[in-house]
């Protein structure tokens, strides 16, 4: 039974618990979330970091109920959005939102930018007529855009602006939470730093709870309050992101933090560099799943799944080993 | 048009000894009815002798096409229309790759440059074991019988330290993981021990923990074997990580190329200040009370390469620009030890 | 006019490109020139036609001796001839034979209510008694569809089991759709003498003659101007100018074959009423529908008589009913028959006899002048055979026969022939005309016959037509017919 | 591989299934009582519900479908009408030149078309290659009807080099009865060259644009072995699929073409048995060719094995 | 990935005038339609009208295609005959569309009905396209009406296929997740996010349905089992010309080249709207 710390600040807005999701494929069940869970207090940016095929857009689309979960419960202001009738989720549709990867695939190419958001405030019958005309044209101010681009398609935009015209439709419901899934991953890194900036305006004067889910832990430490790490669909270690890069505790996160390239040929850092490959979620490892790459692992990582233990206020830890092994990873060296 | 082909004498005169690969302003553009995509635009890049060159750029700004170019490998309309691009071979030969006859060509390619892909899960051939696309290279190239070549393959496979070598080679592309499948491409590039590897972003489609593992793999055998690589990314932290030497590439020019230690500490172009500028970093975009402070961002977007800006490409995003950057091109000009930069008011940096 | 001994060379094998399949290859049990065709050459008949079109023996040792009163029939069987499957035919056979004739052939069935008795005197005498006096018998005897065949007592099954005959030819192999494969019968006693007609000696040159059913006719002329046939039948009279000059092909017209008819359907529908049918009869016209039928005059006669020229039976009587194409006239007779100009008359016709199809084209177009909706249905001919037998089916069906020697024989006649023209006068004319012997009167009961014909226009006779078929210039001593044989033809080396 | 093999049984039972039933459902449609229909206009009310019981006709759907199936399991197809003969004789008295019908259009539809869309993918956007999808193209709107009357008329009729119709008489050789295919083959074939043509173009032009094609070119390795070795395995997977579903589509060709031909096959058999209203051998040909069809693509996918190592896994 | 762009609708026009292949096969089969729709203005003669003294004519000032065994002129009735190929194509591709469409999208949707459509497909999709249709005209009886949906039939199952697999990739799209996320009702989601980028592929594949229902007519009619042979298609035509080859080649070398022109240009017309549309293959050219 894991135990997931609360968030500085105390007021949650979603509380996920023991989430877990199986795909069922011809091969077998892949297993792509396992029995996570983590808290999201209102107001913060929570970051998910993983590799590819962690989980982390499974366990986003599944708190969004955009997949079934298999098991656990989404608690939502209050409400369990994993219990809530196709009817009854409607509603709080309004209240969640999600922005995509991908500035191509995510706006429907045979719509006018002004119809994309439209949609939005038609579908919850927030605006009719001028009033609805106005609002699109002050969302699309808002993200930066001007209001002539309502009447164009999508195809005729950047991707940095298509993703602001996805981030404009997320917005026009109003949403208390967005779900981010890698939103600035395809973009290049000058438009990169274009949306980060844009996203944190929003956040902070619309008071916005994020989940922003990234591979990039560059940006998920500039732009994240807290960070959940999440290896073959576990979490393996979360907290506020400031106390976990200055003091990761587990193998798998220092070895991320050790690896990840730093634009300073001046740093030079002891590397934990991983052995081998990410298993398949097909079958994976027993007990800890992350011991078959893990440097320091021992029989005993692969009798039982590692609890989450507590290191710090709301920094928690899944593994056995963590404490012996409490050495900062990062080192200065000027060459 | 292309440029002349001359004989060898004056071209290896040209060439400074340490360098094995010279592009000079090299024009390859892609002709599409009466449009001509830009791509490469004036491209000048120096590869040196056992170092490695990285090029950076953004998506778009002509890294793949230039390293094409260089293979002599565009696909369908794109062209060389100027510039040399001069190679030294390994009996001190210098040959200009933009021109050379096709069937010299040939030799060239996996001999004498060999090169790997970004796409370590489509750059082999599915149908194929490893061991016969390893194998097929080896024997392009050397006369030696299917066992020496198969001896050579897993010789290949243990130097880039994959397990079960011998094993691995029966195998298919499709029952080996991207980072596995990244390793045989670099046996395969190495298999007949080119003297410049040119690597095209070889990392951007892994994992970080597995992009590690290549860099590392990388590194070590440029060092044992003393290779040059030209290695293409978009990631400054790669950069940083892996190159000697590093050109900065935008909107089909390369508007500057350093020393890496030189480009990190001071950029002189204000491109390469501005991508440095955006790419989160705690400790400077951290107020003192924790607070994170809004980014640098460069202003507007990459132009098309259908539609480049007259004069200084960069101008209109330029916090530096001055009116006549937008009428005249800047040339790459030095702009300290080793040091070129494509700016005008580079010294202002 | 036998050519010279030398010419006539043994063996060789030729491809005859017939119309289309056949259902079944028994003569007895189903009607049709062309089932008559094939099996005319392995299932032989008493007696049969020569030349001139008179009844001649051929399995009888000749003509039957009539008793005076026309009642009693005594058939003298010829000796040694023998079956194809080496049993030697005796009266014993002729008799089983003749029984099955009466119950199962179209034919027969008319003969049957006026049989008195029918058995063998010996073993080559047979004898068969009338109650009352039938002219044409000896005319159905020969014939050789609906055919009063000769088989092996023990071998008559129906359907039959083993196809074994007395002709000059043995079936040997039969593919459907594909070819019939006939092969000379080593066994075979021709008659005395030279052939006449379908009479007299039949010699067998040939090793083999396969029925190929080719139901294109466009590819029966392509087939046989690329020498693949040997001889093609029926085929369409367009096609003459371009068999004409050709090297492996010679075009080979057979004038005044047959006469076309519409059928009407006396049975059920629309065509029962008088006035439909005077109206059909008033409304065509036969020289569009023979010109596009048989296109150049020389291969047709616009000619109303049931015979042509030349013919004992030849009559113009009733014949100014035929050919007066008058829409307006048809018109008043459709409207006094009370039909609603909705009620579709249905016409049945195939494509197999292509002529057929065309002069359908033609008569619905004249037909819808006078206000009838035509409905064309079009199919193949095995299958317009078996839905014209239901009067529930059709109103107007197209088919055509030869001139045939004897009137009894016109097939349309009975009322058991589909189209069910039955009237108590016309029975009265037609048991008249079987029971005469005397052949004046015979003449004046035909003429009053054709003559009821028009009045009642139970059918439409459309005219005279003459018959292409193409045949290779090797093939020597063949004789046009309608029912193509060849016994007696060889190839020229 | 066994899974693989497995699955794609699965799938091919599954299909011949719902074939089977979908041609239950067909006969079912027909208007009017099957059996009277099967029987013809000449059938005694006797006869009617004689066969109605022997076919199961007046029991409930559900039932008689199963007596179809059973009958189907049985190999038993039913008796041809006109032909006096079981389906299953009469569809294998036929099944020769149809078979070699069929073998010899794709043969000659493949030696057409993979040079020519290899090459035409090649040299994409050439003369040469629009000259190609533009005769593709133009091939695969002729009728194959008109096609044959067009060859009918030349190479047999003007030049006579080959028979006018039929499949040669009982004692044909052989070579003789494949000399009546040859024009129908190229009837069919030409007209079916013209998809394979252009799905092969299609094909090598994704598969040249791979990256493995690349790198077989950056190995230094000459363009006919990159495009052979490289490019052409790798296409063949999806035009074989297409080859094979040419072959069936081409028994539907053949329908025509033999009609054309008069070549006693089993497309002239269909044609007849419509015109004969001979519906058991309607119905026994649709489920033989369909699961030709079926069984023709599960050996593709068998194929598949032979060159996809992906699918051997 | 640049090239997911599908191109909206004012440029489209402009864009299919710029390909000539498109613009030549799309005024070829607009003429063929316009002398159909005009036949009885443009027709010198009424289809059916017999002349028997004029039969099998050649070609000439009075019978610009000649004449048929009837004399009836071959020019109205390759015209009129038009109109009747064209119906059924167009009538079978509508039929076809509809079937399809609902089946692709209803298969693309739901799981449970996927099972039981997608078998269904396949099992059709292994009749050969002739046969199936003379199987179906057999069955339902010959007339105009059951070749047209005979011919429905049998293409309904491949625009069924191809919808339902751009359903099942359109459905995870992230445009489409976003409207779920938005709580937009399913039929919504199918009708403006799924069919409507589904238009370009049933566009082109409706044409070549078009172009394969005509050959497919022409082919039933030539042999005899389709439309009623004295009603006038091409493949009527043409049947009844057999007989003439060699004597009278013009019965069927016009109505022969009446569809080899409207199915040629229908394809091209088709692949022209698909290296348009299609933005995958648009990146050959
Ligand atoms: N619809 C699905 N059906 C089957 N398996 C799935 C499905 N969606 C995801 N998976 C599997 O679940 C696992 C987790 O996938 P997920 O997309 O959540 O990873 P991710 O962390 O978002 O990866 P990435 O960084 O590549 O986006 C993967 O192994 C993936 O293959
Ligand atoms: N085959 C082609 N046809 C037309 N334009 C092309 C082609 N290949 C590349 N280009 C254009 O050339 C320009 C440079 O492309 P290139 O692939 O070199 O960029 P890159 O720097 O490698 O970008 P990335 O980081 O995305 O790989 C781009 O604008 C691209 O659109
Ligand atoms: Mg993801
Ligand atoms: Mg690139």
């Amino acid at each position: 039974m894991s135990q997931s710390p609360s968030p500085a600040g105390g007021d949650v807005l979603l509380s996920v618990r023991n989430l877990s999701k199986r795909f069922h494929t011809a091969s077998g069940p892949v297993k792509a979330v396992e029995d996570v869970s983590f808290d999201v207090g209102r107001g913060r940016i929570v970051g998910i970091v993983g590799e590819s095929g962690s989980g982390k857009t499974t366990a986003g689309r599944c708190i969004l109920r955009l997949v079934e979960p298999s098991e656990g419960e989404a608690v939502f202001d209050g409400v369990d959005l994993f219990k809530l009738p196709e009817r009854a989720l409607r509603a709080y549709r309004r209240r969640m939102q999600i922005i995509f990867q991908d500035p191509y695939s995510s706006l429907n190419p045979r719509m006018r930018v002004g119809d994309i958001i439209g949609e939005a405030i038609d579908t919850h019958g927030l605006a009719k007529g001028a009033a609805r005309q106005a609002r699109i044209a002050d969302l699309l101010t808002r993200v930066g855009l001007s209001p002539e681009h309502a009447r164009r398609y999508p195809h005729e935009f950047s991707g940095g602006q298509r993703q602001r015209i996805g981030i404009a439709r997320a917005l026009a419901v109003e949403p208390e939470l967005i779900v981010a899934d890698e939103p600035v991953s395809a973009l290049d890194v000058s438009v990169q730093a274009q949306v980060l900036n844009l996203i944190q305006e929003l956040q902070k004067e619309l008071g916005l709870t994020m989940l922003f889910i990234s591979h990039d832990l560059t940006v998920v430490e500039y732009l994240c309050d807290d960070i959940v790490v999440l290896y073959l669909g576990r979490i393996l270690e979360q907290g506020p992101s400031r106390e976990v890069y200055a003091n990761p505790r587990h193998p798998y996160t220092k070895a991320l933090l050790s690896t990840a390239p730093i634009p300073d040929p001046t740093v030079r850092r002891e590397r934990v560099i991983l052995q081998g490959d990410i298993p398949s979620p097909l079958d994976p490892p027993s007990g800890c799943v992350f011991r078959t790459r893990c440097p320091f692992a021992i029989e005993a990582c692969a009798r039982a799944v590692p609890p989450h233990e507590s290191v710090s206020p709301g920094h928690s830890v899944a593994c056995i080993r963590q404490a012996e092994l409490a050495t900062p990873a990062t080192q200065k060296v000027t060459a | 048009m292309a440029a002349v082909l001359s004989a060898p004498s004056p071209l290896t005169a040209t060439l400074p000894e340490d360098v094995v690969l010279r592009a000079e302003d090299l024009h390859t553009h892609f002709i599409v009815g009466e449009r001509a995509a830009k791509s490469v635009d004036g491209v000048t890049l120096t590869v040196r002798r056992g170092e490695t060159l990285a090029v950076v750029g953004e998506s778009g700004s002509g890294k793949s096409v230039t390293s094409l170019s260089i293979m002599r490998l565009l696909a369908h309309p794109g062209r060389i229309v100027a510039g040399k691009i001069l190679y030294r071979m390994r009996d001190g030969t210098v040959v200009d790759l933009a021109t050379l006859p096709e069937k010299r060509m040939r030799a060239i390619r996996g001999k004498e440059i060999a090169m790997i892909f970004q796409e370590p899960m489509t750059s082999l051939n599915p149908l194929y074991t490893v061991g016969d696309q390893i194998m097929e290279m080896i024997r392009l190239h050397e006369p030696l019988s299917r066992h020496e070549a198969r001896r050579r393959a897993r010789q290949m496979l243990e130097l880039v330290e994959i397990p079960a070598a011998e094993k691995r080679l029966d195998q298919y592309p499709h029952e080996m993981s991207g980072g596995m499948r990244q390793r045989v491409m670099i046996a395969l590039a190495l298999s007949c021990n080119p003297a410049l590897l040119i690597a095209d972003e070889p990392t951007t489609a892994l994992d970080v923990t597995i992009q590690a593992q290549i860099l590392d793999l990388m590194r070590r055998l440029q060092r044992d074997i003393g290779m040059s690589i030209l290695f293409i990314t978009h990631n400054l932290g790669v950069v940083a990580e892996i190159a000697h030497e590093v050109a900065v590439m935008y909107a089909g020019r390369v508007v500057e190329q350093a020393p890496v230690e030189a480009l990190f500490a001071r950029p002189r172009h204000p491109y390469t200040k501005g991508l440095l500028a955006c790419i989160p970093n705690p400790e400077r975009d951290r107020a003192a009370d924790g607070a994170r402070l809004m980014l640098n961002p460069i202003p507007g977007n990459v132009p098309s390469v259908l539609n480049l800006p007259p004069g200084c490409t960069y101008a209109p995003r330029c916090p530096l620009v001055e009116p006549h950057c937008e009428g005249e091109a800047p040339g790459l000009v030095p702009a300290g030890p080793g040091h070129l930069s494509r700016c005008f008011r580079h010294e202002l940096l | 006019a036998t050519p010279p001994t030398l010419a006539q060379e043994r063996g060789g094998v030729i491809n005859v490109a017939m119309i289309g399949e056949l259902a079944s290859l028994d003569p007895t049990v189903a009607t049709g020139d062309l089932l008559g065709t094939v099996t005319q050459h392995f299932f032989e008949t008493l007696f049969t036609f020569d030349k001139e079109w008179n009844v001649t023996p051929l399995l009888a040792e000749k003509l039957p001796e009539v008793s005076a009163d026309g009642r009693v029939y005594t058939i003298t069987l010829r000796k040694g001839v023998t079956f194809h499957d080496g049993s030697a035919m005796t009266a014993k056979d002729v008799v089983a034979s003749l029984h099955r004739w009466l119950e199962l052939a179209a034919r027969g069935k008319l003969v049957q209510p006026n049989l008195a008795g029918l058995e063998a005197v010996d073993d080559h005498t047979v004898r068969l008694s009338l109650k009352e006096p039938f002219a044409p018998l000896a005319a159905l005897l020969a014939f050789n569809n609906s055919a009063a065949i000769i088989l092996p007592a023990g071998k008559m099954d129906n359907p039959l089991k083993e196809y074994v005959g007395t002709g000059p030819y043995m079936l040997k192999e039969r593919k459907a759709d594909q070819y019939i494969q006939l092969v000379r019968f080593d066994g075979y006693q021709a008659r005395e003498g030279d052939p006449n007609g379908f009479g007299g000696a039949r010699k067998q040159y040939l090793d083999e003659i396969r029925f190929v059913p080719v139901p294109d006719a466009n590819t029966r002329v392509e087939g046989a101007i690329a020498g693949q046939y040997d001889y093609a039948d029926l085929l369409p009279v367009e096609a003459y100018d371009r068999l004409n000059g050709q090297d492996k092909t010679e075009p080979l017209l057979l004038k005044s074959f047959g006469w076309p008819m519409f059928i009407m359907n006396n049975k059920q529908g629309m065509m029962t009423k008088l006035e439909m049918r005077k109206a059909v009869q008033a409304a065509l016209n036969a020289d569009d529908m023979l010109a596009a039928a048989f296109g150049k005059p020389e291969f047709y006669t616009v000619d109303g008589a049931l015979y042509p020229e030349g013919y004992p039976w030849r009559t113009d009587a009733g014949t100014e009913a035929y050919n007066l194409g008058d829409p307006e006239k048809a018109k008043e007779l459709v409207k006094a028959a009370g039909y609603d100009g909705k009620q579709p008359i249905r016409i049945l016709t195939s494509r197999q006899y292509e002529f057929h199809y065309k002069m359908a084209q033609v008569a619905a177009e004249y037909l819808k002048a006078a206000g009838l909706a035509i409905e064309l249905q079009v199919v193949d001919w095995a299958t317009l055979v078996q839905r014209r037998a239901d009067p529930a089916l059709w109103d107007i069906f197209i088919t055509h026969s030869p001139f045939l020697p004897d009137p009894a024989l016109i097939a349309p006649l009975p009322a058991t022939y589909p189209g069910w023209w039955d009237n108590p006068e016309k029975e009265k004319l037609l048991v008249a005309l079987n029971a005469e012997l005397d052949q004046n009167k015979r003449v004046a009961l035909f003429t009053d016959l054709q003559k009821l014909l028009y009045d009642q226009a139970p059918l439409y006779k459309v005219g005279d037509f003459s018959a292409l078929s193409a045949k290779s210039p090797k093939l020597k001593g063949y004789e046009a017919s309608p029912w193509p044989y060849f016994w007696n033809a060889y190839l020229e080396k | 591989m066994t899974r693989y093999i497995l699955q794609r049984l699965l799938g091919m039972l599954a299909v011949m299934f719902t074939v089977v039933t979908i041609v239950f459902i067909i006969v079912r449609i027909a208007p009017g009582d099957p059996a009277a229909v099967m029987l013809g206009p000449d059938a005694t009310p006797a006869d009617i519900a004689a066969l109605r019981a022997r076919l199961g006709l007046d029991q409930p759907l559900v039932v008689q479908y199963l007596f179809f199936l059973g009958q189907l399991i049985k190999g038993d197809l039913g008796q041809s009408i006109f032909l006096d003969m079981p389906v299953t004789r009469a569809l294998a008295e036929r099944a020769e030149p149809t078979f070699f019908l069929t073998l010899f259009s794709i043969l000659i539809a493949s030696a057409i078309a993979l040079p020519v869309g290899i090459l035409s993918a090649y040299k994409r956007g050439t003369l040469f290659d629009q000259a190609v999808t533009t005769f593709a193209m133009f091939a695969a709107s002729i009728p194959s009807f008109w096609l044959g009357l067009v060859l009918i008329q030349v190479f047999a009729v003007r030049l006579g080099w080959f028979p006018v119709a039929g499949y040669g008489g009982p004692d044909a050789s052989f070579l003789t009865r494949l000399s009546h295919l040859v024009l129908p083959a190229v009837a069919l074939g030409v007209v079916s060259s013209a998809l394979i043509t252009r799905f092969t173009r299609a094909s090598m032009l994704d598969v040249l644009n791979d990256d493995y094609v690349r790198t077989a070119r950056s190995k230094g390795m000459g363009e006919f072995r990159v495009v052979m070795r490289h490019a052409f395995k790798n296409a063949l997977i999806p035009v074989l699929t297409v080859i094979g579903l040419t072959a069936a589509l081409l028994v539907s060709g053949a329908v025509v073409t033999e009609t054309v031909f008069s070549l006693p096959g089993v497309g002239n058999l269909v044609v007849s048995a419509v015109l004969r209203r001979d519906y058991p051998v309607i119905q026994g040909a649709l489920l033989v060719i369909a699961a030709i069809y079926v069984l023709i693509n599960f050996g593709i996918d068998m194929l598949y094995i032979l060159i996809d190592p992906r699918v051997r896994y | 990935m640049a090239a997911v762009s599908i191109t909206p609708a004012p440029r489209l026009t402009t864009l299919m005038l710029q390909r000539k292949t498109l613009a030549i096969g799309l005024a070829v089969i607009l003429a063929i339609a316009l002398f159909a729709l005009l036949a009885p203005l443009i027709a010198p003669y009424a289809p059916n009208k017999l002349s028997i003294v004029n039969r099998l004519k050649p070609p000439s000032g009075t019978y610009f295609f000649g004449t048929d065994e009837f004399g009836r002129d071959i020019f109205s009735r390759t015209i009129y005959a038009g109109r009747l190929s064209l119906t059924v194509g167009a009538a079978a591709t509508v039929f076809a569309c509809v079937i399809g469409i609902t089946l692709g999208l209803a298969a693309g949707f739901f799981r449970r009905a996927d099972a039981v459509i997608a078998r269904i497909i396949d099992a059709m999709m292994a009749f050969p396209d002739i046969l199936l249709a003379i199987a179906l005209v057999a069955a339902l009886g010959p007339s105009l009406t059951t070749v047209i949906v005979a011919l429905g039939i049998v293409y309904a199952p491949r625009l069924a296929r191809i919808v339902r697999a751009s359903t099942l990739v359109i459905r995870e799209l992230p445009y489409v997740e976003a409207a779920r996320a938005l709580g937009v009702p399913t039929w919504r989601i199918m009708t403006r996010h799924v069919l409507r980028n589904l238009v370009s592929p049933i566009l082109v594949q409706a044409t070549f349905i078009f172009a394969y229902a005509m050959l497919a007519e022409a082919s039933l009619s030539f042999l005899g089992v389709g439309v009623s042979p004295e009603i006038p298609t091409w493949g009527t035509m043409i049947a009844s010309g057999r007989q003439y080859v060699g004597q009278a080649d013009w019965m069927t070398i016009f109505p022969g080249v009446a569809i080899i022109l409207s199915v040629l240009s229908l394809q091209l017309v088709g692949d022209g709207l698909r290296d348009l549309l299609d933005p995958r293959l648009r990146k050959d050219l």
